[in-house]
């Protein structure tokens, strides 16, 4: 059950040789009219381990998950996931390949329920065509009822169960960031991207929404990138921590090391370049 | 108050359902469609106020039709086909005598229903012009004369009596673009493929009657030897003060009867000299008929009329007050026949087959002059009287021809093909078999 | 063969043959244009203060003449009848930012648009309630436009050229300029332009916003007052006038919602160029009456290469 | 106490998926059902037919089309009518051409063909977003209409531009044309739009209806979850168009009996927008309820001050119809976005609760 891999090793940064690679990000570089929000970031995420990207505002850190799950197109570099090269992709065949998100501001479709909102994350999932729909019988009743049971196993791991068929635009903002990662998770994701999951979030639902990326992580064996502004939470969760600042890298490695590491600590403080 | 309201909605909606099938009681009931409202209302409300008029006339005057009084209810339909259906439902379920569905489209769309349902319908001066054809449309009436009786009328003025006159030059035919405009379109190809002229058609929709730059530029650039207009509400003002502005030569500018609409005119006064319009009907404020109306309805302060703008010496009122005046005398002749006060629907009907407007009527009712003399029978449902031509003296309309007359051996043919085209495209249809005429 | 003839070089031979006619037929369709343009400014006005996508401001044209109109028809001296419907105006506008916009703040772009439409057809309904449904005649010799017409005669041709058209486009002209200037040089007008920028920023100004919707939608209604003397004296007053309002919308389509430079030269644009095309390509190829469809199908194609217009600024997504 | 839900327990996912998971909904249905197949052609007049019951049958489908794609994919169309005369002309080709057509065949027929204009119409969708969107399917709305009035195929040639439906019978009963008995109509009718409630409900619930709202909700979103934006959209515009046409073709063809290409105009359009927000954008329900207030309203305003002695002119009526139904969309969108659907869900709950008031 167990899927973490063994972390005392050094994270390597010529990594592509290793069989347990999921996704290779090599050499990008982002620009919107000029301004520049990426310039050439490498680096890698294992299977089944949780990838941090941290930095200061406008590091660059959201473009980073937008050029992951192809929002956005660089310029430069490539991004090889699951073994396959690519520049860039629609968002929705990123999610054919495995890739879903959560979004720094909820991004929830706030005038469906609970319910509608995780059953829509298996959108993709569900085959049956509309004229199976119109009828409502056979295939499609039972693709619908097949796909119901995992959305409610997922909404039950994420103890929502009462709030199911509530409009997820009635809900505290907490509740709503557990939904959407309810939606992401009904994806069936092999590689999970939360931008900021815990933005807003009191004490102890940060400690609720800890327990779940933990438990995916290691009960689904979902591998997860996510961005956080909590270093306390960064460094207790993660297995490696990529810093980036004004759209560079700065850092790379285990929690520990990050921490300690000048660059690191000149960029929170504010140090000039 | 949401409750409530939503129970006030529904317990309307149950009575208006409930009350729906009305009681018979001792009235003649001659609704009326009519479009008070909207971009037609500018000529539509005088002819209404005409037909309303003298039928709130006999009421007050005679106390009805033969004594039974005359219930002349309105509904609107704001020339939309649409509403029109809605109407005609109605005044059905109510027990209509007639439907009169002042349009040529809602006319379109009613004619096969009154085929069905056996109510006469009457279109005075509008309609379906193979309608003339009784033996097919059994139900309908369009007199005193129809459309294509009107473009051969007009056709003939304006070649001076010989089409022959008209070989090589252009006809305009600007035309709202909407079933009514489109009617005279057949007599009118034929005309000009048999007289070498040049038709040149010039559809106005609906949201360009206002505003015609674009028909009269096309007009200024293809120099038409003469405009011919079928136009309607607010596309006759705007044309005739477009035409001032194109400065097209007014005296080469003729419209169908609905042209002859002095509030149009006034806008362009002086400029608008030479302009004319084929009348069926000539206003005379003086007739003893108008007269009558003026004592017991007008005056009396029971007409909805504009007196400030002189609507009552208008074309277009008198003209409405003729319609009411042809129903009226269909309704008499159907009384007498029957023998009954109370007439039905097929009463009905054989009165309009049988309506009888020959000089010594009109001198009877005191509108000697107003209209020419016609006569219907079950094969003519048009009764073709003649019109006038009437030109714009800058202040008023005046009559500068004699009776006209439409080429029957041109109309006729084109009738007859038009209503057994009809009939086979609305199969099984009802032929009047009785009539053999 | 002809037919690519009879598209690509027949029509532009007729307009060299009869270079008067075709100064003419710009000439009408510069005269719409002004009408376009002036409908689009006061939906640009309105949009750029308060996001408001006003679909009522063609029927306020309207609504704005017949009042002119039926004051007069009641016995207002003409030029009293205009100050008095600029003050009908100003009430409808206190009217609908208490009744509408305020109850609706916050609401999705879309409901706001739908409201619009609601205030349109309420507009339609109360202006034949107490004016009648029949057309009526602008009173423009009352209001002391000339009404006559000069011929110029160039190309041995002639281009005739009404008074109170020329009138319309003047005084569209001073409308406009005196509009930027408003907007430009006084406090209320800034803060009417921030706030199409930030509400915050316009707030800090000391004016409530309240205070700028009412002054927008009447500065609206000024707008559409003088559009309907325009119109009207050209083509009657009635609610027929609706649908050419309209055709103000794809005017904005193609100058972007919020640019008064693009609201003025694109109604110009699409006037010009719909009268051109009917008279030279729509009516001997097509049939006629291609000015029904041509700005909205034009303002199509120009969405589908720049989505924001000609003149609107490109929008960047963001999640 | 007639809206008791406890007790009623559901077991499986399956019964969840019922119609109707509360047991008084479905006797209500059942109810409704009774009077439209049994209760009122017992005992309606012509004129309640023709008048009201067909036309809100009619009117209630178009509206259902055009709120699948404003109300539950987030498209605001204002061209519907344009799109219900592609569908009306299309069946008229269709018998036409082919007379010995099954009058149904041609109608399940005819929606295509508004399904393929409103694919047409709905590609800008891809690029163009909220009002643009609005004023491009105005493009679709009098680029239609004009071309109803030009291509002069489409009316077979008529003299008066106007189309006529002929007579056709169905198993020996004439169903279309003037000969046709209004109560073979309004079956027709009935069956057809009770036919298309029952898919299009089907579809909005299941993963289509769910992307479609999703798209609504916020596109960016939905496109990160996987749902490829052509595919929701153009799905949209396609069944939101074929349900459209049909009702053009049923209200030319079972209704109207005859049709000019005005008939289409923007007003129709704008009818069954109103029709739509009032009933409740992203509700099926709402569209009947929206219909039968629009249709009914006239009727209303005509009756009820003449029943309390204060009679108004005929053109009066429709000035205040016209007043009215603006200040009743106002005050639906201030005052309850959902409209009249979310009126009724808002008393059903009451009556959940009823007697006992918590």
């Amino acid at each position: 059950m167990n899927a973490r891999p063994d972390h005392s090793v050094l994270a390597d940064q010529e990594g592509s040789a290793r069989d347990d690679l999921l996704m290779d990000v090599r050499n990008v570089s982002l620009s919107f009219g000029g301004v520049k929000a990426i310039t050439d970031i490498s680096f890698d995420v294992r299977q089944g381990e949780i990838r941090a990207i941290i930095g200061p505002n406008g590091a660059g850190k959201t473009s980073m998950l937008n050029v992951i799950n192809g929002f956005y197109t660089p310029q430069v570099g490539t991004i090889t996931f699951r073994g396959v090269e690519r520049r860039s992709m629609k968002p929705h065949d990123a999610v054919r390949q495995g890739i879903a998100r959560t979004f720094q501001n909820v991004a929830l479709f706030k005038g469906m329920s609970t319910l509608d909102n995780i059953m829509a994350g298996r959108s993709v999932l569900m085959k049956r065509n509309i004229v199976w729909q119109m009828l409502w019988r056979g295939p499609a009743l039972r693709e619908e009822i097949e796909h119901r049971e995992k959305v409610e196993e997922i909404i039950d791991f994420l103890e929502i169960e009462h709030i199911r068929r509530t409009p997820v635009g009635k809900l505290p903002y907490g509740l709503q960031k557990r939904v959407e990662l309810g939606r992401a998770l009904a994806m069936e994701p092999s590689l999970l991207l939360l931008d900021e999951p815990m933005a807003g979030m009191n004490l102890e639902e940060k400690e609720d929404m800890s327990r779940f990326i933990l438990d995916v992580n290691q009960q689904r064996g979902t591998t997860i990138a996510l961005i956080e502004h909590d270093m306390g939470v960064v460094m207790d969760l993660s297995d490696r921590v990529v810093v980036l600042d004004y759209g560079k890298k700065i850092a790379d490695g285990p929690p520990d090391e990050v921490k300690n590491s000048q660059a690191v600590i000149d960029a929170y403080l504010g140090v000039p370049h | 108050m949401k409750m409530t309201f939503k129970t006030a909605l529904l317990s309307t909606i149950l009575a208006a359902g409930l009350a729906m099938p009305a009681f018979a009681q001792e009235v003649l009931k001659l609704p009326n469609m009519s479009y008070r409202t909207g971009p037609f209302a500018a000529t539509g409300t005088p002819h209404m106020n005409g037909q309303r008029d003298y039928m709130t006339m006999l009421n007050e005057r005679d106390g009805g039709i033969g004594g039974v009084r005359v219930a002349f209810d309105e509904c609107e339909t704001g020339y939309n086909t649409e509403k029109g259906v809605e109407c005609y439902e109605k005044s059905k379920a109510e027990g209509a005598l007639v439907t009169q569905p002042w349009s040529t489209g809602i006319t379109l769309q009613v004619l096969p229903r009154t085929n069905v349902d056996a109510i006469p319908m009457y279109a005075p001066g509008y309609g379906f012009s193979a309608m003339q054809d009784g033996k097919t449309f059994k139900w309908a009436f369009n007199p005193p004369t129809s459309y294509w009786d009107g473009a051969s009328m007009i056709m003939n003025a304006i070649s001076d009596g010989d089409l022959a006159n008209l070989k090589g030059k252009k006809v305009a035919f600007l035309h709202l673009d909407h079933p009514y405009g489109k009617e005279p379109l057949p007599l009118l190809e034929k005309l000009a493929a048999d007289h070498g002229f040049e038709l040149l058609p010039i559809p106005v929709g609906l949201s360009e009657m206002q505003n015609q730059s674009a028909q009269w530029l096309q007009i200024r650039r293809e120099r038409p030897d003469f405009v011919v207009m079928w136009g309607w509400g607010a596309m006759n003002a705007g044309a005739i003060t477009e035409a001032v502005k194109t400065r097209y030569p007014m005296d080469q500018f003729v419209s169908v009867w609905w042209g002859a609409h002095e509030p149009d005119l006034k806008l362009v006064g002086e400029e608008g000299k030479g302009y004319r319009a084929l009348s069926w009907n000539f206003a005379d404020p003086n007739a003893k008929l108008m007269q009558d109306v003026k004592k017991h309805v007008v005056d009396a302060g029971k007409s909805q009329l504009n007196q400030g703008a002189g609507e009552f010496e208008s074309t277009p009122y008198q003209r409405g007050i003729l319609m009411s005046v042809i129903l009226a005398e269909a309704v008499k002749a159907a009384q007498e026949h029957a023998g009954t006060k109370m007439i039905n629907r097929e009463q009905l009907r054989w009165g309009l087959e049988n309506v009888k407007l020959d000089e010594a009527t009109l001198e009877e009712l005191g509108a000697t002059g107003m209209m020419a003399p016609f006569s219907m029978s079950c094969s003519n449902h048009t009764g073709h009287a003649g019109a006038w031509m009437v030109e714009w003296d800058g202040t008023k309309f005046n009559k500068v021809s004699d009776l006209l007359s439409a080429d029957r051996a041109v109309i006729d043919p084109l009738v007859e093909k038009a209503a057994a085209d009809y009939a086979a495209a609305n199969q099984p249809w009802q032929m009047n078999e009785e009539c053999t005429q | 063969m002809s037919y690519l003839h009879s598209i690509f070089v027949a029509p532009f031979a007729d307009m060299a043959d009869a270079p008067d006619f075709f100064l003419q037929v710009v000439w009408e369709g510069l005269v719409s244009g002004v009408l376009y343009a002036l409908i689009a400014l006061g939906f640009v006005l309105i949009y750029k203060s308060s996001r408001i996508f006003n679909f009522a401001q063609g029927i306020m044209v309207v609504f704005a003449a017949l009042t002119l109109v039926g004051l007069h028809e009641n016995g207002v001296p003409a030029l009293l009848a205009v100050p008095l419907t600029l003050l009908v105006m100003f009430v409808l506008a206190v009217g609908i930012e208490r009744a509408v916009l305020r109850p609706l703040v916050n609401q999705p772009d879309i409901i706001l648009f739908m409201a619009t439409i609601g205030i349109t057809l309420f507009l339609i309904g109360l202006g034949e309630t107490i004016f009648g449904g029949a057309n009526k005649v602008m009173i423009t010799e009352q209001l002391g436009i000339p009404t006559g017409s000069w011929v110029v005669e160039p190309f041995g041709g002639f281009v005739s050229v009404e008074q109170k058209d020329v009138t319309a486009v003047v005084g569209a002209v001073l409308l406009v300029i005196a509009l930027l200037v408003f907007l430009n040089k006084s406090k209320m007008g800034r803060a009417i332009r921030a706030l199409g920028d930030d509400h915050q920023a316009a707030l800090s100004v000391g004016i409530s916003l309240s205070t700028i919707w009412v002054l927008v939608w009447f500065i609206s209604g000024i707008i559409a007052l003088a559009t309907g003397i325009v119109w009207g004296a050209r083509a009657g007053v009635s609610f027929a006038l609706e649908v050419i309002a309209l055709k103000a919308l794809p005017v904005l389509m193609l100058g972007g919602l919020e640019s008064v430079t693009g609201a003025i030269v694109g109604g110009l644009a699409i006037g010009i160029l719909e009268k051109v095309f009917e008279i030279y390509w729509g009516q001997p190829l097509l049939g006629g009456n291609t000015e029904a469809w041509f700005a909205y199908m034009l303002a199509l194609l120009v969405l589908l290469v720049r989505p924001q217009g000609l003149f609107g600024e490109k929008i960047i997504e963001r999640v | 106490m007639f809206y008791r839900i406890a007790g009623q327990y559901k077991t499986s996912y399956g019964a969840d998926y019922a119609l109707f998971p509360i047991k008084q909904d479905a006797w209500l249905l059942a109810l409704i059902l009774v009077f439209a197949f049994v209760v009122f052609p017992l005992t309606a007049s012509d004129f309640m037919f023709r008048a009201l019951l067909i036309p809100v049958l009619i009117y209630a489908l178009a509206a259902l089309g055009l709120n699948i794609l404003t109300g539950y994919a987030g498209q605001l169309s204002l061209g519907t009518g344009a799109f219900m005369g592609v569908g009306a002309y299309a069946c008229y080709k269709l018998i036409t051409i082919f007379p010995e057509m099954n009058i149904i065949g041609a109608i399940v027929l005819s929606g295509f063909f508004s399904a393929a204009a409103g694919v047409a119409f709905g590609l800008p969708s891809l690029r163009i977003k909220g009002f643009y969107l609005a004023i491009a399917t105005l493009a679709a709305q009098f680029f239609l209409l004009w071309l109803f009035q030009k291509w002069a195929w489409l009316y077979n040639y008529n003299a008066s531009g106007a189309i006529q439906v002929p007579n056709t019978q169905l198993f020996g009963v004439t169903i279309t044309g003037a000969q046709a008995p209004v109560l073979a109509q309004y079956f027709f009718v009935l069956i057809t739009v009770c036919i298309l409630t029952a898919f299009a409900i089907n579809i909005t619930r299941g993963r289509i209806g769910r992307t479609w709202k999703a798209v609504r909700d916020m596109d960016i979103a939905a496109e990160l979850v996987g749902i490829n934006l052509m595919k929701a959209k153009l799905s949209a515009f396609f069944v939101s168009s074929y349900i459209v046409g049909i009702a053009g073709a049923l209200f030319v063809f079972l209704w109207r009996g005859a049709a000019e290409a005005d008939l289409f105009d923007i007003q129709l359009s704008f009818r069954v927008l109103f029709i739509a927000i009032i009933g409740g954008l992203g509700s099926i329900l709402g569209n009947y309820l929206g219909a039968l207030l629009i249709v009914a309203l006239p009727v209303i305003i005509g009756t009820v001050p003449a029943a309390v002695g204060l009679p108004i002119s005929s053109a009066m009526v429709e000035h205040l119809n016209t007043m009215i139904i603006g200040a009743l969309i106002i005050g639906f969108l201030i005052l309850e976005p959902h409209g009249l659907a979310r009126l009724w869900a808002l008393m059903r709950e009451k009556l959940i609760i009823w007697p006992f008031p918590h």
